[in-house]
């Protein structure tokens, strides 16, 4: 009953917001391209984004939607590699420093995480360009490479010219989001390994392996979920940013380039399709969040 | 002696439940969890009322109430025949002076920003603007005086100070302004064992020297026959046991007192085996399922049929003593059991 | 010496530690928090160690299985532990001690316990770290440890998180835990302080006949001399980070050598008339930065004189009684005539 | 004992100040970092005066001058210390006013997030209430979506309904504003946490038994109680706020184009370095590294050094 109820509450918010994040995309697209609203009013736009209907960009004279959607699977691929290439690295470095901060090894990591958080990601990615690109002449600087189709989605990631593209970018972007997830990260397990449970752990002798996965990183994973959610619309900018330094034909770029072309409609229709985003986004963080949130599993099993 | 100080009526009072899932979308509702159920006690002037109750049973919920800290749910709390409950923070002003509170933790009672002599100083200060500040500062130094400190220690901040100081300074500034009345909660737990006889003994001074009325709420049953004139039992929200001194310690009748009394460690006598209850503290559970008969049903060994059915009244035995027990008197046979109904 | 014979029903036996914590700023001196603490500890002993909080009780007890945090260091003394020094083993090597040779208990069971594991998994975490067993057998293992604790429902009870249990409950549990792996010693710091007054007479003779049964060592820890006057057969008396008297319970509590015991009985609520004014000790228990060449007592003792300002007390062996203090064993007249520095 | 002696707060403030100076000794990363800062700080105050060029001043330029190396480079010119951009202008001098840009924008717009947080904090945890989830449900949806984003939005969509021209004269407003007005959660948060932790604290109930108004216990008795964190939180915004203001200019819609600023000058570097020009936007890069560091660094150190459990150490 409690959970309808929820779930309910939860669709009908989204909703609203949605409804909220058209009404100001409408007035947006009026801002900019005023001939668009000219002979269509507010209500007949909602109506139009209701049956699913985003216009037609200026510029391509295509539907925006499938604009977005074709960019999609760039700005999703790039995502991908760079959440992968950061869990990676964070959690055993995340570990490590937690369970032994006084190890010098630790401390020159930590050391380097300040300076990472102090780099802003342009000034990596120039840097990167600048060596691996300009000096080097290993990887090249812009686009995605060759792309295969796989179904409606094109992916960059079978051919190798897609992962030499793509290394740049993601390597950019991981450099950038590494040090905050690992200094994020670090701060909650230090936290965890000095509680009492953790204490207990150790009196009873319990293997140390056993103590940092099931004592450690279990304890930090529901603060980790809110973490990572908190820190989506961080990860949205900074891929925003690495898409346009690198020109990846991704959502980010799209954004960028409507917004110099003064392309109302592609504008409009990429906050709508933001907003979507962020409500599936928080959705899913709070989805994992109760899954492993024993009250809530113990509520739900009553 | 005689006169009623404070008179508390069929006292109501629950809690918001702690909602774990606080998402910024979620605006369900919270549920309530009761804390105070149905309570009438009374004090009188120049006495020391001792509460006694386990943690959970309401007895900092009550401390609260009768300094207006929080408003309870229904049922009033009188001073001196003037109904207190439920005044605003203006009207309340006068009570302010005329009854204090002494709080549990020494460690977070006092500001970590003002030196004892603030602490002290800027309550007069503040309510009166034009007192001469010397003046203050001289009454403050000869309560510190009174309660046992060392005027040395007056520009101290409270992390200098030692636990038994930071209390004795709590009761030199709930004696700022003059009280007649004190409610302690839970004035000693935090203290070691050895200083635990200086504050006790430190409030029977006060008591005899300034004419004090004491409501005092602990958990520790030997201070509590050491200091006491008249003692109440608290179980769940409600008084299940009254009497004076004497009495409670050598006739106990509710069987949580027995318990209670059994279960007190006592250093040369073994414990009692035979008062034990069964079962734990239940968990507190929201309002919506309200449990009928007595509350200690499930850990009462002697319980039976009418214990599970109807909710026993605190009933006088003699002058001194009330309980509320199905055991020590005849169960009520119009079921007028107050569940609560709000 | 009786001490450094060291016979064989000895379990464990600390000698002469001293424990001190790295001072975080570099220009003060790391002071001695333990200041030589010698005591033993027999196979299926029940010992009671009493001391205030910061006398360095829970110090000690983490001590023994260096379970402090990184600050702290043992400076001097060892610790034998069923024949080994575990002062000398390497961190892999106390792992095989800590949990599976000497189990512990901490105070709040609440907070100790993994609140996002089930009883299950934090059971089997522990014998699955120190035997190779296959999980059904460890849970049956951890199963009959729970109905040793009086778990009703154990299989259900085992599914569910520490949440859903109470206080009273999770202490079982911890004790189970502490159990499972049929260790020689039990160390409980304060298991009760965070239970109820009805809760803890239970959880301590749970776990002393727990002990006794299984022929398990118990090292009780309490600030509360009463709790332990029939839960232990000998008995510690701490008192700034040293044993200042030790010896059989009953006769400890009879007739207490050291002043401060002394005081400690005395001081109780209950030893004095109800209304009169209770026996107090003076002061407050001195910081160990503030201590210098002297009896840590000094300053509120009594019957202090000039060489209890001057040296600190040697150890007085008698039969079965240790006690520390210049009364019980005058000084030897001081040849070089200590200048006072504090 | 005279009633001039007993202001308590004076003797702690010295107190306070007194230890940390004593901690700042004795961390050299620190002390080394705040000296960095406080040279940057004085430069960008008094680049006006000090930067041998004025980069708004079209006189100044020479295309001529473009693209010339840092002056250690045997292509150098030694009026040029650190080279010139792709339109003669002294790199040096842009620096000292992109370094002043950058301070300005951060100051203020921290300035306006902390009294908007406070604000809303101090509230939140001290009333409770409907008023305590509304600003707690705002404050998680802002964060989540993130103050950059947000700006990002604002100012592109600002920048696409102005055009190029008109949005840079309001620009550096806007930039300030937005960036002030997005970034208020994290002091309402960790304001409203530590004022719920202060009001179950007995001394608030002590307070109120002793007759002081809400408002007197809120301002005088809890908020000095809590402000070790703001400043802490405070101090890393302006890194923060000065690294958004440079993505924001580097993606061309944060500081106008005229007006030099570290973000702006690395965004039109880009394109040279492609061509081996790296130092048109490497140098800002390190500049901006360089004062963002000091900044954390400091932040870093005033986290340990507000930290109350280390307070209590030294007495």
């Amino acid at each position: 009953m409690n959970n309808v109820v929820s779930v309910l509450s939860r669709l009908i918010t989204s909703a609203l917001i949605i409804i909220l994040v058209a009404m100001v995309s409408y007035w947006v697209l009026g801002l900019i391209s005023p001939a668009e609203t000219h002979n269509l009013n507010l209500a007949q736009y909602l109506l139009q984004v209701a049956s699913g209907d985003l216009g037609q960009s200026q510029f391509y004279h295509q539907a925006n939607l499938q604009l977005v959607l074709q960019a999609l699977p760039a700005t999703f691929e790039l995502v991908l590699i760079t959440s992968l290439l950061v869990s990676l690295v964070v959690i055993p470095l995340g570990l490590f420093t937690a369970i032994a901060p006084q190890h010098k090894l630790a401390r020159s990591i930590m050391a380097v995480s300040l300076m990472g958080i102090s780099l802003p990601v342009f000034l990596t990615g120039s840097i990167m360009v600048y060596f691996f690109a300009v000096e080097l002449n290993w990887l090249p600087t812009f686009g995605r490479g060759t792309t295969v189709p796989i179904g409606s989605w094109q992916s960059g990631l079978l051919t190798v010219s897609g992962w030499q593209h793509i290394m740049l970018p993601a390597a950019t972007l991981s450099l950038a989001l590494l040090p905050l997830f690992l200094r994020l990260l670090r701060a909650e397990l230090l936290q965890v390994m000095q509680s009492n449970p953790v204490r207990l752990a150790q009196a009873m002798g319990i293997t140390p392996w056993r103590i940092w996965l099931f004592y450690g990183l279990r304890n930090a994973t529901l603060p980790m979920i809110t973490m990572a959610g908190l820190q989506f619309g961080t990860l949205m900018a900074y891929t925003l940013v690495a898409e346009s330094l690198f020109q990846w034909p991704g959502v980010g770029s799209l954004f960028m380039q409507a917004i110099n072309r003064s392309d109302g409609p592609l504008v409009a229709a990429h906050l709508i399709l933001v907003a979507i985003m962020f409500l599936s986004v928080s959705a899913i963080a709070d989805l994992a969040y109760g899954l492993f949130n024993p009250h809530l599993a113990a509520w739900r099993n009553r | 002696m005689t006169q009623t100080l404070l008179s508390i009526n069929n006292l109501y009072k629950s809690h918001a439940a702690p909602n774990h899932n606080s998402a910024w979308w979620n605006l369900r509702k919270t549920s309530y969890i009761s804390a105070i159920n149905g309570l009438d006690i009374s004090v009188k002037r120049g006495e020391t009322l001792c509460v006694v109750g386990e943690s959970g049973c309401g007895k900092s919920t009550l401390a609260r109430l009768v300094m207006g800290l929080e408003k309870p749910d229904a049922g009033t709390i009188s001073y001196q025949g003037e109904i207190i409950s439920g005044l605003s923070d203006k009207a309340r002003m006068p009570y302010r002076r005329r009854m204090q509170m002494v709080f549990q933790d020494p460690y977070t009672a006092l500001n970590p920003r003002h030196t004892v002599l603030h602490a002290l100083v800027d309550p007069l200060l503040y309510h009166q603007p034009n007192l001469h500040r010397q003046h203050a500062v001289d009454q403050a130094m000869a309560q510190l005086l009174a309660v046992g400190i060392e005027p040395a220690l007056a520009q101290r901040f409270p992390h200098q100070l030692s636990g038994g100081q930071r209390q004795r300074v709590n009761i030199a500034r709930a004696l700022m302004v003059e009280p007649e009345f004190i409610v302690a909660d839970e004035p000693l737990s935090a203290l070691d064992v050895s200083i635990q006889a200086q504050i006790l003994n430190l409030l029977a001074q006060l008591q005899s020297q300034q004419q004090l009325t004491y409501l005092i709420f602990s958990h520790n049953l030997a201070a509590v026959e050491h200091m006491a004139d008249r003692v109440a039992v608290m179980y769940d929200g409600q008084v299940c046991e009254i009497a004076s001194r004497e009495q409670l310690f050598s006739q106990p009748q509710h069987p949580y007192t027995k318990a209670l009394l059994a279960a007190s460690p006592q250093i040369y006598t073994p414990p009692n085996k035979h008062h034990r209850l069964v079962g734990d503290v239940p968990n507190r559970i929201p309002l919506r399922h309200v449990q009928h008969g007595c509350s200690l049903q499930d850990r009462c060994p002697q319980a039976f049929e009418t214990c599970r059915h109807q909710t026993p009244q605190l009933t006088p035995l003699t002058a001194q003593h009330a309980v509320a027990c199905h055991h020590t008197q005849p169960p009520v046979s119009q079921g007028n059991s107050h569940d609560s109904e709000h | 010496m009786s001490l450094t014979l060291n016979p064989p029903t000895t379990l464990l036996s600390v000698r002469d530690l001293h424990v001190n914590f790295t001072s975080r700023w570099p220009q003060e001196p790391n002071i001695d928090v333990l200041r030589g603490v010698s005591f033993q500890l027999e196979r299926g002993e029940r010992l009671a160690l009493v001391g205030e909080s910061g006398a360095g009780k829970s110090l000690l007890a983490t001590s023994i299985i260096q379970l402090f945090d990184t600050s702290a260091r043992i400076r001097h003394g060892s610790v034998h532990f069923e024949g080994q020094d575990l002062t000398q083993l390497s961190s892999k090597q106390l792992r095989q001690v800590r949990g599976r040779r000497i189990g512990m208990v901490f105070q709040d069971p609440m907070t100790n316990l993994n609140p996002n594991l089930t009883l299950e998994q934090q059971l089997l975490q522990c014998i699955l770290s120190h035997r190779n067993i296959s999980r059904a057998e460890a849970r049956l293992v951890a199963l009959h440890k729970l109905r040793q604790v009086h778990i009703p429902a154990p299989e259900t009870r085992m599914r569910q998180y520490p949440h859903q249990l109470s206080a009273g409950q999770l202490q079982r549990v911890t004790i189970a835990m502490a159990l499972t792996l049929e260790p020689a010693l039990i160390i409980a710091d304060e298991p009760t302080s965070a239970l109820d007054v009805t809760m803890q007479a239970e959880i301590i003779s749970l776990l002393t006949h727990l002990c006794h049964n299984n022929g398990v060592a118990l090292l009780l820890i309490s600030h509360d001399l009463s709790l332990v006057a029939h839960a232990s057969d000998r008995c510690l008396i701490m008192y700034a980070g040293q044993i200042v008297e030790q010896g059989h319970t009953k006769s400890l509590i009879n007739d207490a050598q050291h002043p401060y015991t002394q005081g400690l009985i005395r001081a109780l609520p209950q030893m004095s008339q109800p209304g009169q004014s209770l026996y107090q000790i003076p002061g407050q228990m001195p910081l160990a930065q503030e201590l210098g060449n002297q009896c840590a007592f000094a300053n509120r003792c009594e019957h202090a004189f000039a060489a209890c300002w001057s040296q600190p007390p040697t150890r007085t062996v008698t039969l079965e009684r240790e006690v520390s203090c210049h009364l019980v064993n005058p000084a030897p007249a001081p040849a070089p005539p200590a200048e006072p520095e504090l | 004992m005279n009633a001039a002696q007993y202001h308590g707060h004076h003797i702690w403030r010295r107190f306070r100040r007194q230890q940390l100076w004593l901690q700042l000794k004795a961390n050299k990363v620190a002390l080394i970092s705040s000296v960095i800062l406080l040279l940057l700080t004085v430069t960008a105050l008094l680049a006006p005066w000090l930067s041998p060029f004025d980069p708004a001043d079209l006189q100044q330029q020479n295309i001529m001058d473009a693209e010339l190396p840092p002056a250690w480079h045997e292509q150098g010119d030694s009026r040029f210390l650190l080279g010139t951009d792709g339109l003669g202008r002294d790199i040096l001098s842009s620096l000292m006013h992109g370094i002043r840009t950058s301070l300005w924008v951060g100051f203020w717009a921290v300035l306006l997030q902390l009294t908007l947080g406070t604000a809303l904090g101090l509230c939140a945890g001290y009333f409770g209430g409907w008023m305590d989830r509304l600003v707690m449900r705002l404050a998680d949806f802002q964060l989540t979506f993130s103050s950059l984003m947000l700006a990002i939005l604002v100012l592109a969509i600002t920048r696409a309904a102005m055009g190029a021209h008109d949005y840079h004269v309001w620009s550096p407003w806007l930039l300030i504003l937005v960036l002030g007005l997005a970034d208020w959660p994290q002091y309402a948060r960790t304001l409203r946490a530590s004022v719920l932790a202060e009001k179950h604290k007995d001394y608030v109930a002590a307070a109120q038994v002793l007759g002081y108004r809400s408002r007197h216990i809120m301002v005088m008795q809890i908020l000095p109680n809590t402000l070790s964190p703001l400043l802490v939180i405070a101090t890393l915004q302006v890194a923060h706020v000065i690294l958004a203001e440079a993505a924001l200019s580097f993606l061309g819609i944060g500081m106008p184009y005229g007006n030099p600023s570290l973000g702006g000058m690395m965004g039109s570097g880009f394109e040279y370095m492609l061509s081996g020009l790296w130092w048109i936007a490497l140098i800002p890069g390190v500049a901006l590294v360089l004062l963002l560091l000091s900044i954390n660094l400091v932040a870093d150190w005033l986290r340990d050094a507000l930290d109350p459990k280390n307070i209590g150490q030294q007495q």
